[in-house]
């Protein structure tokens, strides 16, 4: 936990020059070590390439245009990953912080939800086995 | 016979034992060949929770298959 | 706008190495070129230092308390900026995205709403004036 | 007579001329401290916009003042 006043610059990587925007907002999720109270070990994500490059940019595009945000990027890892690697980034720049914090959350739901990408959980006890969500 | 591609992701790449297949079929819909393919290689998942693709785009199951189709049923995704 | 599939690690800056904590959101706010119609060509910010620290830090504290969170910080920035530059950064972990989305945005409207910092505006027309919110 | 030391800051400060100022008071709260600090200064503000600091602590307009007291009176904040 901190709080502190910079009298420098303050480096924080925003998307692009767009100096109407005034707000970015940025999310990370990333594998965690335990998922419903198992122990995890590794991720596996795996995409139909093809339409989850489609689908995704569809929902990129439909949340400039639902939210008038300035710009929005999301990248999806695939393959095997290890435990505290970033599973999916989501940057959202706007002119002011609720479109941003609201464009970002429903682009990282959407994606959950459309995007045809599988994962893989493996256990501590050796298990493995795909996620099948409400399943 | 209709022949269709098929490509197979995770669970049901797991399942079949192989990641594509060109397969000769009678049957009339995706919702039929799902069926078919369900029992051939003895997947888990019924026919309510999968979506399916034809020729890279989302398609309903209804939908009727024709020669040359390029065919994924999607098991529920689980990205992010 | 892009959505991309990456086979290799995402490079994303997260807090901590907390590997219980699957979601980090984060927070940029910078100087925008416009404010309510008036063309702004920079911004000052001046804090009373000592009060704002504590201030700044019971926010932070309370996030964490209030939302469950594993982790936040909250940089802001004070002195002369230039168009562009971020006035304010916020970064949260916790175990799922919605504390994390939650407590970021809350943190940040707090930060505005509580902290002794004023801002000072340099509008285009040679004119400045310190701001008064809702005055 | 009561002797505290005032901080001024942003507007205050601009008004002011000066950061801070060691002053000799007879004013009984914050309150009557910033009605004297307003005339002397010119501040803009009016008593219902401030908030007040005494001893590096947020403190109520209604607070008796004492010698020794370092107080700031408050403009609207602005950060973000």
């Amino acid at each position: 936990m901190s709080f502190s006043l910079s009298p420098t610059a303050i480096d924080s990587p925003v998307l692009g020059g767009d100096l109407s925007a005034g707000a970015s907002v940025s999310f990370v999720g990333r594998v965690r070590n335990v998922n419903e109270g198992r122990s995890v070990t590794a991720l596996e994500y795996e995409a139909f390439d093809e339409l989850a490059a489609t689908e995704g940019m569809r929902i990129v595009e439909e949340a400039v245009r639902r939210f008038s945000i300035v710009h929005a990027c999301c990248r999806h890892r695939v393959g095997k990953l290890a435990l505290g690697e970033a599973a999916i980034h989501v940057e959202v720049l706007s002119g002011h912080r609720d479109e941003a914090f609201n464009a970002c959350r429903w682009i990282v739901d959407e994606v959950k939800a459309r995007v045809p990408i599988w994962k893989k959980e493996y256990y501590e006890d050796g298990v493995s086995e795909w996620l099948v969500p409400g399943g | 016979m209709k022949h269709v591609n098929v490509r197979f992701f995770a669970a049901f790449r797991e399942a079949a034992g192989v990641s594509e297949a060109d397969i000769a079929t009678s049957a009339e819909t995706l919702a039929d060949l799902y069926g078919e393919l369900r029992l051939k290689y003895g997947f888990a998942l019924k026919e309510g929770q999968v979506k399916a693709s034809r020729n890279l785009q989302f398609a309903s199951l209804e939908e009727t298959i024709q020669s040359g189709d390029r065919i994924v049923f999607l098991p529920p995704v689980a990205g992010g």
